[in-house]
């Protein structure tokens, strides 16, 4: 079972937006105040690389329900240029000295499950569900 | 600076007292970067939190401030592992830079010119886990339509066999025979690598040589992965299987030869452990998935084939090679 | 688990807050410590601070509780640089574990073994300065008193220099001449140099032919620190200059010979910078110095004065060696 | 000029002493909150040592003064069996992932200078400066 809702990214401010959606889900779902923050930390990170690398696309929240588990998952999708070196950015320390935070890897620990999928020039599709326990 | 810091984070404390906004959680989250990025302790996070509320909230009671004083203290642990992780990305550079030269040198090293010959298209894909490639792929060849190829894997990654590999590469240069068999080759190598090696370092090899005019090869395989035979007129992939020993086992091991003939369109497919032994979320990627991953690009060039599996194969790894990949497609045209 | 950790942290805060004392402060410090092991993040300390506070001190105001939820907010990227460490500090041993093993690959690659030559005592010692060595000793040697030595060094140090070297290697036993010319010696390995690596890495070789039956060794040097000649009789140290460029420089480059002859307790002392350019407090440490050395222990056996000449160099330079060291020395008996 | 007390380590209870001795240095030297636990985490470290690796030494604190600068300096002395390899305890992670704390690189990076002297057999001097900014 699943549901779901979503925001479209563009400008800086949708990026808070889909912050308090995911937030608002997480805490719905009974996660606490720590996982509720690492959840929107993820989303943050998510939504930032899709407002500075591809321009806009789109962040869903989706309420996952698997044998009794309760969880939820981002989904960032967008159309941009897609990642040419996937096994560089998950790197340690690739991003966050460049200083642009967190970075994948970081997205990666925040979460459960993550999941990456991309084409150059045809786009970036990422998941990342998070357990609640 | 510091008094800049501290009366910026004054600032997104009171708007978060105020609102309690998400606009202002992340504010303050890329506030928290950049005082990481500028090496801010996070006791010392803690102690202009304290100082913030102090001034906005002076009557609150005494144990609220003790008990940031027991944070700060919480935290000082805290402090001293973010520094160590800044040392260690510093070290991390250094290393990375030093593989990033010794790559290049291993490359140069053990460059081998892709050979032409008549009636044969070449595909060729050799990339490593990580920075050092453990897999290698030797040609020798000559004017007439006759050439030798090598695909090599020392048991073990990195550094250690990347340093072997340049053994056998030298060991391959003092036969300099594009006649060579693959017997032969095999023995001479093995003795080599018997030698000049560590006990626990082995190498697995498959050897081939290739005659153009008859459109045969003859190979032989030490320890190694099986080479595939695709047959154009049936649509078949089969085995090409040769005993022997890995190199560097016993200096009396012994190895077969076995001679294929190829017809149009046919593809010999050489490769390495690293190219079958993929693992998803599921398991090993199944044999079968490889075959149709080849078999669905099969008109294509064999460098478009070759490319096509490295990059579906990566893809269902989630972009993570395990183990160096290297695959060779010698497609008959 | 985390229940246990939760009311150990209670018990801490409630102690200190009665007491506000240095032992109150230590436990804390010591829980941060055990925190820290078990992987508990920066956010998870503070949520529980608040979990403990709110248990307390429930009439507190809100503002205190809002407070403690930025400072969560806030420690979250700190939370994920100490996992970064983590993960960094496990690559880190990764790598210590493939260093050594390809340092020990390197020592059986590279061995070479020291002849017995009639009236000749030989001393030698080769210390890397990091794990792996960019110095290298090759002897080539028969039954007739013939003698090559190849002493090199690459520009350069720890994993590129170790790959280099392989090459000098392999090239060598390509020679496989123990009656070679240094001059020619000197060629064949600089084409091969040139040849196959980066352009950026050059190789320094002294090449010493000795002929045992006249006590005659010939010698030439492509940019290399030179040998040094002792002279038992008139006790004086003379440098054995001989000109050529660097291996790798010049396909064109060309080498002179020159030879000299031994007298009983005579040295010649062939050696790479390693050991000359030393440093202490003062600056460089002067060839005089290790001239002192050599001559204070000039009647023991060959290794004797070379062990000496390295442990006294290492006191000098407080335990540091800042370059690869390699010395040996050839003792007229 | 200098002004000095000690502690003599020989139980874990001397280590609390040590600490409390150097905090009231510091804060009457005029170190603010967060200088003032790490000093005491300094000297926390260099009393551990002491008694797990020599038995018994003794903590020195010192206050200082050089061209109107004010400080305070740690000096942790013992007649222990002195460090085998110093470069090899110097090294990140080497202590602490044997859960044995910060270690002597902690110690180095929570005061301004570090200097060591040891000699096996005959004991080990650790001296550590902090000053006031
Ligand atoms: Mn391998
Ligand atoms: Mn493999
Ligand atoms: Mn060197
Ligand atoms: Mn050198």
């Amino acid at each position: 079972m699943s549901n779901q809702s979503s925001v479209e990214i563009q400008t800086e401010w949708d990026i808070v937006a889909a912050r308090q959606l995911g937030r608002n889900v997480a805490k719905e779902l009974g996660f606490g105040t720590v996982d509720q923050a690492r959840i929107t930390t993820a989303i943050s990170e998510l939504a930032r690389n899709i407002y500075l690398y591809a321009g806009h696309g789109k962040i869903e929240i989706q309420r996952l329900t698997n044998n009794g588990m309760k969880g939820i998952m981002i989904i960032a999708a967008d159309n941009g240029p897609g990642i040419s070196d996937v096994r560089k950015v998950m790197e340690d320390g690739f991003s966050t000295s460049g200083g642009l935070g967190a970075g994948l890897p970081g997205v990666k620990r925040l979460m459960d499950e993550f999941k990456i999928d991309t084409t150059q020039g045809e786009g970036t599709d990422i998941r990342a569900t998070k357990w609640l326990r | 600076m510091v008094q800049k810091i501290d009366s910026q984070y004054k600032e997104i404390l009171r708007q978060y007292m105020q609102r309690q906004s998400e606009q202002n959680l992340y504010d303050g989250q890329n506030f928290s970067r950049q005082l990481i990025a500028e090496n801010t302790s996070p006791e010392e996070v803690i102690s202009m939190h304290k100082a913030a509320m102090q001034e906005m909230y002076e009557d609150l009671p005494d144990v609220v401030w003790h008990s940031f004083d027991l944070l700060i203290e919480m935290m000082i642990s805290y402090g001293l592992a973010l520094q160590e992780r800044e040392s260690l990305l510093q070290r991390q550079e250094e290393l990375r830079v030093e593989m990033d030269l010794a790559a290049n040198v291993q490359e140069t090293l053990l460059k081998t010119t892709t050979p032409s010959l008549e009636g044969l298209d070449i595909g060729l894909l050799s990339i490593p886990a990580r920075k050092m490639n453990g897999d290698y792929v030797y040609f020798v060849s000559d004017q007439e339509g006759h050439a030798g190829i090598a695909v090599a894997d020392v048991i073990g990654k990195g550094l250690p066999a990347a340093l072997c590999m340049s053994m056998v590469k030298f060991g391959m240069d003092s036969l300099n025979n594009s006649r060579a068999r693959p017997k032969d080759v095999l023995d001479v190598i093995n003795r080599v690598v018997e030698k000049s090696i560590d006990d626990s370092m082995f190498v697995s090899m498959f050897y081939g040589s290739y005659n153009a005019g008859e459109a045969t090869m003859t190979y032989g395989s030490a320890g190694h992965e099986p080479a595939i035979l695709y047959r154009a007129k049936s649509e078949t992939f089969s085995e090409l299987n040769s005993k022997g020993l890995l190199l560097g086992v016993s200096p009396a091991a012994k190895y077969e030869e076995h001679t294929v003939h190829l017809e149009q369109g046919d593809l010999l497919i050489m490769m390495t452990d690293g190219v079958t032994e993929g693992r998803n979320e599921e398991g090993f990627i199944e044999r079968e998935v490889i075959f149709e991953l080849i078999h669905q690009m099969k008109d294509e060039p064999a460098q478009v084939i070759v490319r096509h599996v490295y990059d579906e194969l990566v893809r269902m790894q989630n972009a993570e090679l395990s183990d160096d990949f290297t695959l060779v497609i010698y497609k008959k045209v």
